[in-house]
């Protein structure tokens, strides 16, 4: 027998959510049996995802591992808490939207919580078959969500590309996990670590080849440029609490995964690698900004707007140490936080005006300022304005990745962002320089008019969320110093002493 | 009883035809090992090698060249029988059964139902699109590539051994226990997702009660 | 007043803004006494800072060197990259801004509650005004850069948020949205330069900085870069050319907004900034120029642009620019106390004349000069107060603006040709700030209807006027060292302005008569050009057509800047997305038809689905990465 | 004995032909099957270098014991999406499905 580590309280958090996703999935099947309200299953989930992130919380400042397979530290404990905090906020914030547009909602949330779990595993993975399994189960739920909507024709063709490209990605990244297995002899982290520090002259090229095509299957996970193009038309076709999963859990649990596999198994072979990272980071916030120009499309505008983040937080793979992984971290979190903030911004804007079209946020400031005002000052964070999250985490992030030498990308990516105000100005001069639809023309002569009465109410739970996700949005860009300790902490592990 | 499952009246003459048509091909294949193997320029398990590589790569081909999605479908079949001759040799027998079971049994019988239900193999069909030419590029790049960098490396090898089903068990169930339960919700997921996805929705008006 | 508290400053008004911005429906009167109470404080309190300031280094021993005080920790990285202290600092420079900027921000706030009575939003409008006040304190006492760069923008946002305060107005939100994005692009700069900064120095604290600098610790071309960078940000927020393009459609805004923002505070931001880091600038002398000429172009145009516009509140707009250009000229001929001085004068009288000219528009609801005129008789007490300040604006013994004037002719004296500029420039301002009085409250009433509808305004609003005027007739005496002990500074305030070394005024008689002598003979010019019958209002127009529409066309940067975005940047985004659109997407229908076709091959499957396309993208990719990948190896 | 080059050989062939097949064809059908056959290649891979190279011999096997089940997953549930979309457009072929765009 072996002297493996079989505590199973270590995945307390992951079984709360696998056994809640069953519980779900029975309520949802038996509900006419049970006579269950079917409004319970949204708040069920938010309790599971509580539980799950109140729970990851009893192992911070420990380090151990499940079966030398899972890591508990305080990087698995930084994914769990922002996984399960995405899920709830989500889960609030769309109940309304899933009532409405979808029909199998046990099925939904059951894949929200599977999602989250896959997420989770991903983050704590200390060796490559867990990782990969995880990202399987992460990617299926979503394949799955994708396509739930069913009364969206748009939503069947949208988990069709997913779930093709998916496959290949997931192909191309499995043939670069065996190179890298076979060049290393084994799959745990630790172990391929050692090998590769100890000389890979004798496989170089095999290594390259794996090490281009996990960057690639990887890439296709966080939509990074050329291994994106599946991303506006997922984020347009699904249903929009599964695009904010998609852009939140999604993205982070892949970054979770870069982070693992970059700072620990591959680090002695940086040199190889970082080039690649440097390239796709380039490409990323080059084409996603600019592309992002063009789109009339809110979620495909959110779609290339995250594509163009992703480039910002490559940047801070590529060039890895200590520094930037914490500042990657500390990114990632406020950038969840805004970009949950948009999403459920527009969610509460679809459940009233059920349009996804940026031409009809016009007048919005007219119409509903409170949500006005919480896009405005999320888009504002998401471009990097001061006083935001979106500007202090972006700014330590290029700061870091400035102090490892890549300055010429740095200042690319702060053109970048420069960039990114310009269309994200272009949905706020909407909102508040156009009039609402159903407004008479302003009088010529003082500019004023009479307007009728056309404000209408956000439901209390789209309220609730979104402030406090605005609220969270100026408390990071005012004073980040909580998250940042955290970020510190989780990256202290990747990066021992 | 087969006459009760919805099969198309030509999958019979596919594989006859088919059959006919790789034994022509492959016969000079075989015969070429045969020879090889006889005069002694072929160890054992290397005649079984080739002619397993000869299936894979055959069968690929087919899986991706022919017109006929039915065609295609039996390529694929014939490939992973010769993968799972391959593992035969890498000494996994028990790897070579759960391919030629999941395979040549699971997959296959899905993607034909998948084809049937879909209809495709109704009317002419045009199965590759314009961009072939570009993937043909790719493809013999890609190849390029991959075939360089394998033959490039060199590789510290070990004799190969073979895994008992005993340790391999211990190992799967027990070092690998969380992963695979993992998988086991890979699986549930992908099931439940089919059948939601796949069933057939009540028009609006009908009963909304599942 | 302990040093540790000059981060007060800053904390009442914005707390007032979180008051008002939450509560303000639920107060009387909208929460307006908050605000003005709230800023009366801020003015004791800054008194009591210069006072303790004289006080601490004064007994008649000026020391130039300032005070830095570490509030509390921000930002920490435990791994040791940075550590940001909110911390202040405090020196002559921020004294003298602590001072404009509450004296100013009062006064403006109590001109406010008499010129936006029975506005919509009046609560938002204080809270507003606060936000911008709090940010202003805060980007003055700042003790590091990026302190400072967070108040920076937040001073932008506020700017942004009252020019756009009628947002329902079209060309409000397109003025706020342009001020926004020509300011931002500036910003940018400035953080670049910040970064770099840090990246050798290792520190973002300033006075460090400039001890890094001045030990030589810089590569030469680094710092220039990296100082040039950081002057952008200066160029942005101070509207100096090439991006000045935004200050005059700025005025969009209420008036008392240009008056406080546009005039005496946030666009003397870049002026403080420059003379915060001159020291750096001191180190790399091809920066200094850089702010020398940037200051001297934009001073003549903006100055040449004034002489056209038939907008009042757009007159003061250039003549603002223009000054600001002085104030560069001076910091960059190496003369901060010039530039501060300048900047002390310039934000009373400029104040001023935007009150007096809110004043105007209150009572006539017209704002082109072309339209008025005869106001004397309905508006004397705001007339004459203008008239102070234009005689101020202009350099006219003995009010404000000459004293300044004259100190920053005096730092160019040994520069012929920036001299010569400056003397033309100076005389320019005479004529159109004569201009701008003729046609406003002189001469006959153009407008009958708008005139006789004119009436003088509230007490409120000339309260301020009368404030203001005062001291744009005083405040030049301060570099009297006997002034400054009379009023019980020890040593003088003017002291306070000369920053680095402790230099008595430069009275040059010669100097002053010739400084004197052009601004009489501008005012001279635009009394015998302007004065007289109504006709004689547009008569600049017929002269010289070419010249008049270049200049009314402001030299017709804003339609070159509108082409750059338009063709540059929308251009290059479509392009971008026309090659995601036509070359990846759809190589199968058109143009895979034609890349085939020019392969020389026929192939008759035309028709491709997109996921192939998308899988293309991700083996183009593979294929590049992996090519260049063994290529290296 | 048979050198590993040929495994790895063989499994880049079978790779490369695979992702040729996700390139070249338009039924959605036929793109599962060139996946299927590019997860075959890294079957045989996992196998090959367990057997030849990881002194445990077993990691690769239950990788590909994996990947085999995913695969499998993988094509029930795209089979099941490609139903609904058949059931919406009549059509199987993916360049059919491409209301989503720019």
């Amino acid at each position: 027998m072996s002297d493996l580590n079989f505590d199973y309280t270590l995945l307390i958090p992951e079984l709360i959510l696998a056994v809640a996703a069953g519980i779900v999935l029975l309520a949802d099947a038996f509900h006419t049996e049970l006579r269950l309200n079917r409004t319970l299953l949204p708040g069920f989930t938010v309790l599971a995802a509580l539980a799950a992130g109140l729970t990851s919380l009893a192992w911070l400042d420990t380090s151990d591992d499940f079966a030398t397979l899972l890591a508990v530290d305080n990087f698995t404990a930084f994914f769990r808490v922002l996984f399960a905090f995405t899920l709830a906020t989500v889960v609030i914030g769309s109940y309304e939207f899933v009532a409405r547009e979808i029909r199998h909602q046990g099925e939904f949330y059951a894949m929200f919580l599977l999602a989250t779990l896959g997420a989770s595993v991903m983050a704590a993975s200390q060796e490559l078959l867990t990782a990969y399994i995880g990202l399987e189960l992460l990617s299926f739920s979503l394949y799955v969500a994708v396509s739930l909507a069913k009364r969206d024709p748009r939503s069947g063709e949208a988990g069709l590309k997913y779930v093709l490209l998916g496959g290949v990605a997931s192909a191309t990244l499995l043939y670069g996990l065996s190179l890298i297995y076979g060049s290393a002899g084994s799959t745990s982290y630790a172990a391929i670590s050692e090998t590769f520090a100890a000389g890979t002259a004798n496989v170089e090229l095999p290594l390259l080849l794996g090490l281009v095509l996990v960057i690639a299957g990887l890439g296709f996970k966080i939509s990074a440029v050329p291994f994106h193009m599946w991303t506006p038309d997922a984020y347009e076709g699904a249903p929009l609490p599964v695009t904010a999963i998609l852009s939140a859990t999604s993205k982070a649990g892949a970054i979770a995964l870069l982070l693992r596999l970059f700072s620990g198994p591959l680090l002695p072979v940086k040199d190889d690698w970082q080039w690649m990272l440097a390239v796709i980071s380039l490409t990323t916030m080059v084409a996603g900004n600019l592309i992002a120009l063009q789109q009339t499309n809110i979620k495909r505008l959110l779609a290339y707007s995250s594509i163009g983040q992703v480039g910002y937080m490559l940047l801070a793979v590529a060039t890895i140490s200590d520094a930037s992984a914490s500042a990657l971290l500390l990114h990632l979190g406020g950038y969840t936080v805004t970009n949950l903030a948009v999403f459920m911004a527009v969610i509460a804007f679809y459940n009233r005006q059920r349009s996804e079209r940026i031409a009809d946020f016009r007048g919005l400031a007219e119409t509903n300022p409170y949500l006005a005002l919480v896009i405005t000052a999320a888009l504002f964070s998401l471009s990097g304005m001061p006083l935001l999250a979106g500007f202090t985490t972006k700014f330590i992030l290029f700061q870091a990745a400035a102090q490892d030498g890549y300055l010429w990308l740095v200042a690319i990516a702060v053109v970048m962002s420069t960039i990114s105000l310009y269309y994200y100005l272009l949905v706020i001069r909407l909102m508040y320089v156009q009039e609402p639809d159903g407004a008479p023309a302003p009088d010529p002569q003082t500019g004023r008019l009479d307007r009728p009465n056309l404000r209408w109410r956000t439901s209390p739970a789209s309220y609730a969320v979104t402030a406090v996700l605005l609220l969270g949005t100026i408390a990071i860009g005012l004073y980040a110093t909580p998250l940042l300790e955290a970020a510190d902490d989780a990256a202290a592990v990747l990066f021992p002493a | 009883m087969l006459r009760r499952l919805p099969l198309p009246a030509q999958i019979d003459r596919t594989i006859t035809l088919g059959g006919l048509l790789a034994s022509v091909v492959a016969a000079p294949y075989i015969v070429v090992l045969g020879v090889l193997f006889a005069t002694g320029e072929l160890s054992a398990p290397e005649f079984v090698f080739w002619l397993n590589a000869g299936l894979v790569v055959g069968g690929a081909l087919a899986a991706v060249l022919l017109r006929h999605i039915v065609h295609a479908a039996l390529g694929l079949v014939g490939a992973s029988l010769g993968v799972a001759g391959i593992f035969l040799l890498l000494a996994s027998e028990f790897l070579a059964l759960v391919q030629v079971l999941v395979y040549g049994g699971g997959v296959t019988i899905l993607l034909l139902f998948g084809l049937m239900m879909t209809r495709a193999t109704d009317g002419p069909i045009v199965t590759d699109g314009a961009q072939k030419p570009f993937a043909f590029g790719a493809g013999i790049v890609l190849a390029g590539l991959f075939v360089g960098a394998m033959l490039d490396a060199e590789w510290d090898a070990l004799n190969v051994t073979v895994v008992g089903f005993r340790e391999l068990g211990i190992r799967l169930y027990r070092d690998f226990g969380i992963p695979f339960e993992v998988a086991s919700l890979v699986l549930l997921v992908a099931l439940i997702g089919a059948i939601t996805i796949a069933r057939r929705e009540p028009a609006p008006g009908e009963d909304d009660s599942k | 007043m302990g040093m540790e508290q000059v981060v007060l400053l800053p904390a009442i008004p914005a707390a007032i803004f979180v008051v008002l911005a939450l509560f303000s429906p639920l107060l009387p009167r909208r929460g307006d006494w908050l605000a003005v109470v709230g800023m009366a404080v801020v003015v004791v309190l800054a008194l009591a800072v210069a006072f303790h300031f004289q006080d601490f280094f004064g007994h008649g021993e000026f020391d130039p060197s300032g005070e830095n005080a570490r509030a509390f920790e921000w930002l920490n990285l435990s791994n040791g990259l940075f550590q940001i202290d909110l911390s202040t600092y405090v020196d002559a420079i921020t004294v003298v801004m602590l001072l404009v900027v509450s004296i100013v921000a009062l006064m403006v706030m109590i001109y406010s509650v008499g010129y936006m009575r029975g506005e919509a939003r009046y609560g938002w409008y204080f809270g507003a005004l606060s936000f911008f006040t709090a940010s202003m304190l805060l980007l003055v006492t700042a003790g590091n850069l990026m302190v400072l760069y967070f108040a920076w923008e937040a001073v932008g946002l506020a700017s942004f948020l009252l020019i756009g305060f009628y947002w329902e107005r079209r060309s409000a939100a397109e003025a706020a949205k342009k001020a926004f994005i020509t300011t931002r692009i500036g910003d940018v700069g400035l953080l670049i330069g910040i970064i770099l900064l840090w990246r050798e120095a290792g520190t973002f604290d300033i006075q460090q900085i400039i001890e890094f600098a001045e030990g030589g610790g810089f590569d030469q071309r680094y710092l220039t870069v990296a100082m040039l960078f950081l002057f952008m940000g200066a160029v942005g927020k101070s509207a100096q050319f090439p991006l000045h393009v935004w200050l005059p459609d700025a005025m969009e805004g209420p008036t008392p907004v240009s008056a406080l923002i546009h005039a005496a505070t946030m666009v003397v931001a870049g002026v403080y900034l420059v003379a915060r880091m001159l020291p750096v600038f001191d180190v790399v002398l091809v920066a200094r120029d850089v702010v020398l000429y940037t200051g001297l172009i934009t001073a003549f145009m903006a100055a040449t642009m004034g002489l056209v516009a038939s907008d009042i509140k757009r007159v003061l707009a250039y003549s603002t620019v223009s000054q600001l250009g002085f104030m560069f000229v001076a910091l960059g001929l190496g003369s901060p106390t010039a530039a501060m001085f300048h900047l002390f004068t310039h934000a009373f009288f400029k104040a001023l004349l935007f009150l007096g000219s809110g004043s105007v528009i209150h009572a006539t609801h017209q704002q082109e000069i072309e339209q008025l005129g005869g106001l004397w008789r309905k508006q004397p007490l705001t007339t004459w107060t203008f008239v102070i300040g234009s005689l101020a604006l202009a350099g006219v013994i003995p009010l404000a603006g000459f004293w300044s004037k004259d100190e920053i002719l005096h730092a160019a004296n040994h520069n012929l040709p920036v001299f010569v500029t400056l003397a033309v420039t100076a005389g320019l301002t005479a004529i159109y700030t004569t201009r701008l009085v003729l046609l406003t409250f002189f001469g006959e009433p153009r407008n009958h209807h708008a005139y006789e509808h004119a009436h003088e305004s509230p007490p409120i609003m000339t309260l301020p006027l009368l404030v203001l005027a005062a001291l744009a007739a005083v405040a030049g005496f301060v570099i009297y060292e006997g002034v400054g002990q009379a009023l019980g500074f020890a040593g003088g305030i003017g002291q306070l302005i000369f920053a680095h070394e402790p230099e008595v005024f430069h009275f040059d008689r010669d100097l002053a008569t010739f400084a004197l002598a052009v601004s009489l003979g501008g005012i001279g010019i635009g009394l015998v050009y302007w004065w007289g019958t109504a006709e004689r209002a547009t008569r600049a127009r017929g002269w010289a057509p070419e010249l008049h529409a270049l200049l009314v066309n402001r030299y017709y940067f804003d339609d070159l800047y509108q082409s750059l975005i338009n063709y540059v940047v929308l251009g290059a985004g479509s392009v971008i997305a026309v090659f995601d659109k036509r070359v990846v997407n759809e190589t199968g229908v058109d143009g895979g038809a034609q890349t085939v076709g020019w392969f020389g091959l026929r192939l008759k499957f035309l028709q491709t689905g997109r996921i192939p396309n998308y899988a293309l993208a991700m083996a183009g990719g593979i294929v590049t990465l992996s090519l260049v990948a063994f290529y290296t190896s | 004995m048979i050198p590993l080059e040929n495994f790895l050989v063989l499994s880049a062939i079978l790779f490369a032909l695979g992702f040729y097949g996700v390139l070249a064809r338009r039924s959605a059908i036929l793109i599962l099957i060139a996946v299927e056959l590019m997860l075959a290649a890294v079957s045989i891979n996992m196998v090959a270098f367990a057997a030849y190279l990881d002194p445990t011999r077993f990691t690769g096997i239950i990788f590909a014991i994996f990947v085999i089940t995913v695969a499998a997953a993988e094509v029930g549930l795209a089979l099941g999406i490609v139903l609904r979309l058949f059931r919406e457009r009549a059509s199987a072929n993916v360049d059919e499905a491409n209301s989503l765009k720019w």
